[in-house]
């Protein structure tokens, strides 16, 4: 099977994840998108160090992997904060800051 | 030439007496006025002596020069302050300074009530400061400065009693009318420099042979303009009559016997130019005749005794400047007329000042009559000065006046007729709103009211009138026995194409001109003498003395041709100023700000519009990746 | 010996002595200015005195290394114009100092601080004029914004800070325009030979015509702006009819002339060839700022907004005599600058002197002062008349000098120009028939003269106007050598006299 | 398989790990030390792990090596400059953050609860602040001398994840602050993704993490465009995210308002010069010889940026906001030091960095001494006057708005008449010209604030001027100094400059 496949996904899974990032309110929705962001990029990684014939791609995606678990742990942080203060997790709620 | 060390005093002494009344101020209130006469005479005085030096030399030495500084000098523009006193510098010398004394001495007794007698001393100082400088300037620069001087000091005069709003109006408008004529002299001088590299006269004069017709001719015309402003003639006359605000002898000096003679001086001055350029010349008797007859017609209309004389003035200066324009024959007879006209109109002047002395500063002749008992002296020298002129015989106006008459008829063909006609009736009119003058002022029936107390003035002010009532008399005569005056102007001239006989015989120019000037006096006799004169100016009078009465609308014209589009003009600048002008800059902030609040929609403080925006931002990229690999 | 900056210098150690004084001690302050001032005065006559006036090289010059890595160096030196023009500087500088002896009171702030940003700008002053180096011009041009800013604004009246804030913009905006095109430069002389700003060097610069009339423009349009040429003048009324007289002053007597003097120095010198190009553009804009400033000066009813628009018509002036390329149109407008700074200088502190005894700028709110205040309405007079270019007084010269030179090579222009003087005539005339003259309106009866002090100020004004109206050589013999270099440099000569075609 | 351990030259490295050691002590510090102690222990340590750093990187300038770990980072003297800068800035920040006022007092309770009302009684502090400021500015030291994709990545990630908490952590507008911290962290994460992608990408086509091997791959141009292109524009979204240049400047505003004031100072400025500092090291060299791909667009991005940024700007009313816009204008203004590519466009971007950095931590101090009753006034209208009551914040304030004009003899000045010349002298006229006409429309608004200040009268509404500390004072006084001196003397900071800005490859 040709590898550039595996780099269409991965464009596609990005294309959703950054869609979904814009069209769902729910701030873990949204952060979930952006971590389909990220894997998709991982994906593309891993497929072009399939292409390369090195490691360094799949390095790269354990470091993204590490990196985004950290996300989490900050992210979560602050959506459950807004959460508590807000009791609600819409991020359309969060509009006090305009113009 | 010859080189003299005292020009300079002529116009320093008189400078330097206004210069301390001005500057000590009320410390001299005591003395300014009697310092400032001893300043005038003593600059006639300093006239006289040079006046005698240069008698004792020969005729072609007789211009003296004297470089004062080097005043401005710039590449080949280079003009220094020099003074030059020619024959024809002379005869404008003594009579600024001998006229300009009786003034004074006339003025410390006229004046001596007003609490500022000072202030016009010193002003009286500064104007004979600035008209010496005119006539002793020796390019047209020097001329120009003393041009706005006399123009400043006649500013700071006519509006002397500037607390009054209408003399403040008055004294603007002589300055900014003269200064239309001041911007003549300056496209002159500016001309003058283009086309031969030099203002002095000297230089203009050596450079004219070299220099194209039409050059001259635009210079000629500009000096013409120039002369109108400051000699109130066609179309620049409107403001003389005005400038009867001042005190009466600022009219008998500025206004009558000196500096609205300038231009005929300036004309005169610049021979060399107009001898070759006939059509400027041709302009210049055009200019004098329509003056000549504007004037005198103003004159019949007129009840205020200032008004009346300054139309004369204006209309005498009409003959003036037409016997100027009339070339090397008439140059010298111009000057003549000047000087008679100096003479004879400072004297009634000073005769209007010493009625008004007497009858409470009323102006009106209509709230005059029968004078004559009550001011013997004002009336006889205003007589002999009413005789001269109408041109009686042996009167100086008789001498002066038939000359010109004669020259006009003299210059041949239809011209010649024409301008004789012209200057033929204008001397019947003269003739007929003197003796309305006359007639109104010291005969008839007393007309004033109650209040006035007519008295004959102090000796401080008949005195310098009956000297110049002498004058009027004896000038005419001592100037053209045996031709003295012409003779004595000769050298200045150029004479290359020499005046042919005379057309008619002068006997026979005197003739008519007497003939002209009998119907003139009849006619004022019949309607003013045998009739009884009302007190006020009748309404139902023909169209015609409408017309007169208000300055064969001249103001009317410039009212409505110049100010009312300059201040259309003005209002509109402002507002568009405002509006476009400042109005685009101000849009131009008004964009940005309109366009900043708009951009600031963008910013709608939802999280997930910022990421389509980032998005979008994104879509570009590949759009333009997109473009660019296919 | 140093000269130019030691006079730098002199003013910033008057100011460091200004605000090292106690609080409330304004007394202190304005003896302190004073003397400062008179101090920079008496240093400039000396150098100017030492000035050799048939050298058209850069005079007194200095260098030193300022920003190495770009080719900056705080580089001075004066050619005539500059030297005239700092001393005009100069000598105006005790002047407004003692003219306004209590204008700082209205203000904001402290006194002290008024003195403290009159003596930085003169510091300002003479640097802008005597600096060699483009980069430093630059500076300083822009940098002499901050403190009249804070004048206007800080110790002006009416809606000063609106008129602060719009002569601020207005010449920051031409001063960027201007950045631009000296970075061009800049980038230029870099490619040419190494960085540089020295205005020589970046005069023999290969470039473009299109380049050239490209940067012309950005130098021009900021020149322009300052001096104020139609139709970029529209600041120029509302800042001088807000700030107070001594800023008025200093604004319009001085800085304002650094763009005419910028047009001289930078537009002519440093691209020849697109100055050629614009000047038909140039000379009618001249023309039109002439009669249009005229025309709305005649028709202002407040006093300082008239004093500004009569400005616009003198800078028409100096423009036009600027680009109309004959020695004497060129020394007319060097010396008209220097004239202009006495004259506009009279006429705005006696304007301010009236304006504060009577509280009102309005002209119609004054009149009779004549009888009442003599020796102030002489002042206003003589100074309206210096204005309106009377023979005999220094405008005159100057203006003359201008048109007859203007007229030997562009006469129509020079001929539609000289209808200003009657339109001058007018706009002098008019608010002295309704100040000066007439009966003593309500309200005026019992306004002060001049005291001694403001006599000590108007008298020097008035007695340079008088001397150098009837003395005017010692000037132009300064000026003349540096005007005809100018315009050899640019490849002209007078016209010969052209005798009228024959 | 033989493992070799990897050569490390500590001596480089030694700031970097000096700050994330003290990183970890003040972690340790929050566990351990008592609550009465813990502010000025931290205080004194994160100011002295700065200083010490900082020391290290004055000593460490002038060295150069491509290997100090391993071919992962790069020292050379725009890493020393960009460092360097990183940690004056920081460190003149900390003393902003030491303003313990500013600060909720339990980042975890909910905003007006009465848990909130005790730990604010009780004098508790987010002392936890401190070692999040000493972790972003370790990774903004790593991030402009990374010198591959992962190193890069990491890098940004330890900048980017302490800010997002620290944007919440403000003790007035709780709600708001909290709003930015979600705002910035999902933007932020957002634009990581596109990061990654790109970079992704980028080894795609180069078939290496090295930015060598990149740089190879670009100079040979054997790889596919595409890929190239797309790598390249997807790492750019991220950076250009960092600066806040449009259209990826969204977040600024909002999260500079939001954020407590000095952790905005601490970011505006910081977080500008690190990834200004990535970006020349990757155009200038990675991508160097691919310019005539990225040139167009990101002068289109500075064309915009700096339009946009003016032009908002403008319309503000809220002091924080205004200063925001100015910095996306700004980021505009910097990014023509990236097109300008070459010596003179490295050494005034660094300049520009150093000087702008140093004016927005002042500027941003003056704000936060600004205060009511309830704590920071941001709203312009109500600095009205300022320049009467306190004639300092006001004149500080003026001066700092002055360098952002770029009038002479401030900083900005020199910085922008430096990077124009030198982006003018790569042919980028359009930006040049862009950069000075906006100038002028930001000094519109810059004057304005002037005006109010200065020349509008106060209004008694309680608004007043409050030192809290000498470390705020002592900020404001350094940042007027530096932005004076480099206004009026900037010669030897720019022939330092000059002298040391040479990427080595």
């Amino acid at each position: 099977m040709d590898a550039s496949n595996y780099l269409y996904i991965s464009a596609l899974l990005f294309t959703i994840g950054a869609v979904g990032v814009v069209v769902r309110r729910n701030a873990i929705v949204v952060f979930m998108c952006i971590e389909l962001m990220l894997n998709a990029s991982n994906l593309s990684l891993v497929t072009f160090s399939r292409i390369n014939g090195d490691l360094d791609g799949q390095v790269m995606a354990f470091f993204t992997m590490v990196v985004a678990a950290c996300e989490v742990v900050v992210g979560l942080a602050i959506i459950v904060a807004i959460y508590r203060s807000r009791r609600s997790a819409s991020v359309d709620d969060a509009s006090l800051l305009k113009r | 030439m010859f080189i003299s060390n005292t020009l300079v005093y002529l116009i320093a002494l008189p400078l330097a007496g206004a210069a301390i009344l001005l500057l000590a101020g009320r410390r001299t209130d005591k003395w300014g006025h009697l310092l400032a006469t001893a300043m005038s005479a003593s600059s006639f005085g300093v006239g006289l002596y040079q006046l005698m030096l240069m008698l004792d030399r020969p005729t072609e030495q007789r211009p003296a020069s004297q470089k004062l500084f080097e005043w401005i000098h710039v590449g080949e523009f280079k003009v220094d302050a020099g003074l030059l006193l020619d024959q024809l510098s002379i005869c404008f010398v003594l009579l600024i300074t001998g006229v300009g004394t009786l003034i004074h001495i006339y003025s410390i007794s006229y004046m001596s009530h007003d609490k500022d007698r000072r202030r016009f001393f010193a002003y009286l100082n500064l104007f004979i400061a600035s008209m010496l400088l005119l006539v002793l300037g020796d390019s047209y620069l020097n001329l120009y400065v003393g041009w706005e001087g006399v123009g400043l000091a006649s500013y700071l005069l006519i509006g002397f009693w500037n607390q009054k709003p209408a003399y403040a109006t008055a004294s603007k408008k002589a300055f900014v009318m003269n200064r239309v004529g001041d911007m003549g002299l300056s496209f002159a001088i500016m001309i003058a420099f283009a086309t031969m590299g030099t203002v002095s006269f000297v230089g203009v004069q050596e450079q004219v042979s070299q220099t194209s017709e039409a050059a001259l001719t635009a210079i000629g015309l500009m000096l013409l303009v120039a002369a109108a402003g400051k000699s109130a003639q066609f179309p620049l006359q409107a403001w003389l009559g005005d400038a009867m605000a001042g005190p009466t002898p600022v009219s008998a000096l500025i206004h009558a016997a000196t500096m609205v003679t300038a231009g005929v001086y300036l004309i005169t001055r610049s021979n060399f130019v107009f001898d070759a350029a006939p059509t400027a010349q041709l302009v210049v008797v055009i200019v004098g005749a329509i003056t000549l007859m504007f004037g005198a017609l103003i004159g019949t209309a007129k009840d205020d005794i200032k008004k009346a004389l300054a139309a004369s003035t204006m209309s005498q200066i009409g003959y003036m400047t037409l016997a100027a324009g009339l070339g090397p024959v008439g140059y010298a007879f111009a000057i003549m007329h000047l000087l008679t006209h100096g003479f004879f109109k400072a004297g009634m002047f000073l005769g209007a000042g010493s009625v008004m002395h007497g009858m409470n500063d009323e102006v009106n002749m209509r709230k005059y009559g029968a004078l004559r008992k009550f001011m013997p002296i004002t009336f006889v020298t205003f007589g002999l000065g009413y005789l001269a002129i109408l041109g009686i015989p042996p009167f100086a106006g008789f001498y002066s006046k038939d000359l010109i008459i004669e020259t006009a008829f003299d210059a041949g063909g239809a011209k010649g007729i024409i301008l004789g006609i012209t200057t033929l009736i204008g001397a019947s009119i003269t003739a007929f709103y003197m003796t309305r003058v006359m007639i109104l002022t010291f005969t008839g029936t007393k007309r004033w009211d109650g209040d006035a107390h007519p008295h004959e003035s102090p000796w401080l002010m008949w005195l310098p009138m009956a000297i110049l009532a002498i004058g009027s008399v004896s000038s005419g005569y001592l100037l053209s026995r045996g031709d003295a005056l012409e003779n004595w102007l000769y050298p200045l001239f150029d004479h290359s194409d020499e005046y042919q006989k005379h057309l008619i015989e002068p006997i026979i120019v005197s003739g008519m001109a007497l003939t002209m000037v009998a119907i003139g006096v009849a006619v004022a006799y019949f309607k003013y003498a045998r009739q009884d004169v009302s007190s006020t100016a009748p309404e139902d009078v023909s169209i015609f003395t409408k017309v007169a009465r208000q300055d064969l609308m001249q103001d009317r014209f410039n009212e409505a041709v110049f100010m009312r589009p300059g201040q259309a003009l003005t209002t509109t600048l402002i507002a568009t100023d405002q509006a476009v002008v400042d109005g685009a800059v101000r849009g131009v902030g008004q964009v940005a700000l309109s366009s900043g609040s708009a951009l600031r929609g963008l910013q709608n403080g939802y999280v997930r519009s910022y990421a389509a925006i980032i998005l979008v931002g994104a879509i570009a990229l590949i759009a333009a990746i997109w473009v660019v690999v296919s | 010996m140093k000269w130019l900056s030691l006079l730098m210098l002199l003013p910033l150690a008057g100011a460091a002595i200004v605000s090292a004084l106690p609080k409330g001690n304004d007394k202190a302050a304005k003896q302190a200015a004073l003397g400062t001032t008179l101090v920079v005065m008496a240093a400039t006559i000396a150098m100017a005195v030492g000035f050799q006036r048939d050298n058209v090289d850069l005079q007194y010059v200095e260098s030193y290394a300022w920003i190495p890595s770009f080719g900056i160096n705080f580089a001075l030196g004066v050619d005539a114009i500059a030297l005239v023009l700092i001393l005009m500087s100069t000598i105006l500088a005790p002047i407004v100092v003692l003219a306004g002896w209590n204008e700082a009171h209205g203000g904001r702030w402290s006194v002290k601080t008024f003195y403290i940003l009159i003596l930085v700008l003169e510091t300002m002053m003479i640097g802008v004029f005597a600096a060699t180096d483009l980069f430093l011009f630059y500076v300083i041009f822009e940098a002499m914004l901050i403190p009249v800013y804070f004048l206007i604004g800080g110790y002006g009246s009416g809606e000063r800070s609106a008129a602060a804030v719009k002569f601020l913009l207005y010449s920051l905006f031409g001063g960027l325009l201007m950045l631009a095109a000296i970075i061009a430069l800049y980038v230029m002389s870099g490619a040419q030979g190494g960085h540089t700003f020295d205005i020589d060097k970046l005069s023999q610069l290969q470039m473009s015509s299109t380049t050239q009339n490209l940067l012309f423009l950005g130098f021009f349009i900021a020149f322009a702006i300052k001096a104020p040429v139609w139709p970029f003048h529209t600041w120029l009324p509302d800042a001088a009819n807000s700030a107070t007289p001594g800023t008025s002053v200093l604004l319009l007597g001085v800085l304002d002339k650094v763009g005419t003097f910028g047009m001289i120095r930078y537009c002519l010198t440093l691209f020849p060839d697109a100055s050629k190009t614009f000047t038909p553009l140039i000379m009618v804009l001249a023309v039109i700022s002439i009669l249009y400033g005229a025309f709305l000066a005649i028709g202002a009813k407040d006093i300082k907004r008239l004093i500004a628009y009569t400005s616009i018509s003198h800078f028409g002036f100096i423009t036009m005599g600027i680009f109309a390329m004959t020695s004497q149109a060129q020394s007319g407008s060097i010396l008209y600058m220097f004239n202009h700074g006495f004259s506009t200088a009279a006429l705005f502190l006696v304007a301010g002197w009236m304006i504060s005894r009577r509280g009102s700028s309005t002209i119609a709110d004054f009149g009779g002062l004549q009888r009442i205040t003599p020796i102030m309405a002489w002042s206003f007079f003589i100074a309206g008349l210096s204005s309106l270019a009377l023979p005999g007084l220094s405008s005159f010269v100057s203006e003359f000098l201008v048109l007859v030179g203007t007229f030997t090579r562009y006469p129509v222009h020079a001929v539609i120009a000289t209808f200003g003087i009657v339109l001058a005539a007018l706009y002098i005339l008019i608010p002295v028939q309704k100040a000066l003259h007439g009966p003593t309106t309500p309200g005026n009866e019992s306004l002060k003269d001049l005291n001694l002090r403001e006599k000590l100020a108007i008298a020097p004004v008035i007695a340079i106007i008088v001397a150098l109206g009837f003395y005017p050589s010692p000037l132009l013999k300064v000026i003349n050598p540096a005007a005809t270099h100018v315009i050899s440099q640019m490849g002209f000569t007078d016209p010969a006299p052209s005798n009228g075609g024959k | 398989m033989i493992f070799t351990s990897p050569a490390l030259s500590y001596t480089l490295l030694s700031p970097i790990l000096i700050l994330l050691g003290g990183a970890l002590i003040g972690v340790l510090v929050e566990a351990f030390v008592s609550k009465a102690l813990r502010p000025v222990v931290q205080l004194t340590l994160s100011l002295g792990t700065l200083m010490l750093a900082l020391m290290q990187v004055w000593r460490i300038r002038g060295e150069e090596s491509l290997t100090p770990a391993m071919g992962s980072l790069v020292i050379d003297g725009p890493a020393v400059l960009i460092q360097g800068s990183i940690l004056i800035i920081a460190i003149i920040s900390i003393f902003l953050i030491a303003d313990t006022e500013q600060f909720t007092p339990l980042a975890a309770a909910l905003p007006g609860s009465a848990e909130e009302r005790q730990a604010e009684q009780a004098g508790n502090q987010v002392t936890e602040v401190y070692p999040l400021t000493l972790f972003a500015v370790s990774g903004m030291m790593i991030f402009p001398i990374a010198t591959d994709l992962i190193m890069l990545f990491v890098a940004l990630e330890v900048l980017s994840l302490p800010l997002y908490l620290m944007a919440g952590l403000s003790r007035r507008r709780r709600l708001a602050s909290q709003e930015s911290a979600l705002k910035y962290f999902l933007l932020g994460s957002f634009a990581s993704a596109f990061f990654l992608f790109g970079a992704a990408y980028l080894y795609g086509f180069s078939g290496s993490i090295t930015f060598s091997g990149i740089q190879a791959a670009v100079v040979g141009g054997t790889g596919n465009d595409v890929l190239l292109l797309i790598g390249m524009s997807f790492l750019s979204i991220g950076l250009l995210f960092k600066v806040g240049a449009v259209p990826f400047h969204s977040w600024t505003p909002d999260v500079y308002q939001g954020a407590p004031t000095p952790i905005t100072a601490f970011m505006a400025a910081a977080t500008k010069v690190a990834a200004f500092g990535a970006m020349l090291r990757i155009y200038y060299t990675v991508f160097a010889n691919a310019e005539w791909s990225w040139i167009p667009v990101i002068s289109a991005i500075a064309i915009i940026s700096m339009v946009l940024g003016s032009l908002v700007a403008i319309a503000q009313r809220d002091v924080k906001r205004m200063l925001a816009y100015s910095s996306i204008a700004h980021a505009g203004f910097l990014l023509s030091g990236i097109i300008a590519l070459n010596k003179s466009g490295l050494d005034a971007t660094i300049f520009y960095l150093f000087a702008y950095g140093i004016a927005t931590v002042g500027g941003f101090a003056v704000v936060t001494l600004v205060r009511d009753s309830s704590g920071e006034v941001t709203d312009l209208n109500r600095w009205k006057g300022l320049g009467k009551r306190s004639p300092f914040a006001a004149s500080a304030f003026a001066l700092f708005l002055l360098a952002f004009a770029g009038i002479p003899l401030t900083s900005g000045f020199i910085g922008k008449f430096s990077i124009f010349s030198a982006a003018y002298e790569n042919g980028a006229t359009a930006v040049v010209i862009t950069g000075v006409l906006s100038s002028a429309i930001a000094a519109f608004f810059y004057i304005r604030v002037i005006v109010l200040m200065f020349f509008t009268d106060a209004v008694e509404d309680g608004t007043a001027v409050e030192i809290p500390s000498i470390l705020t004072r002592a900020t404001v006084i350094i940042a007027a100094v530096i932005t004076l001196v480099l206004g009026i003397y900037p010669a030897p900071v720019l022939d330092f400059i000059t002298d040391l800005a040479i990427f080595i490859r």
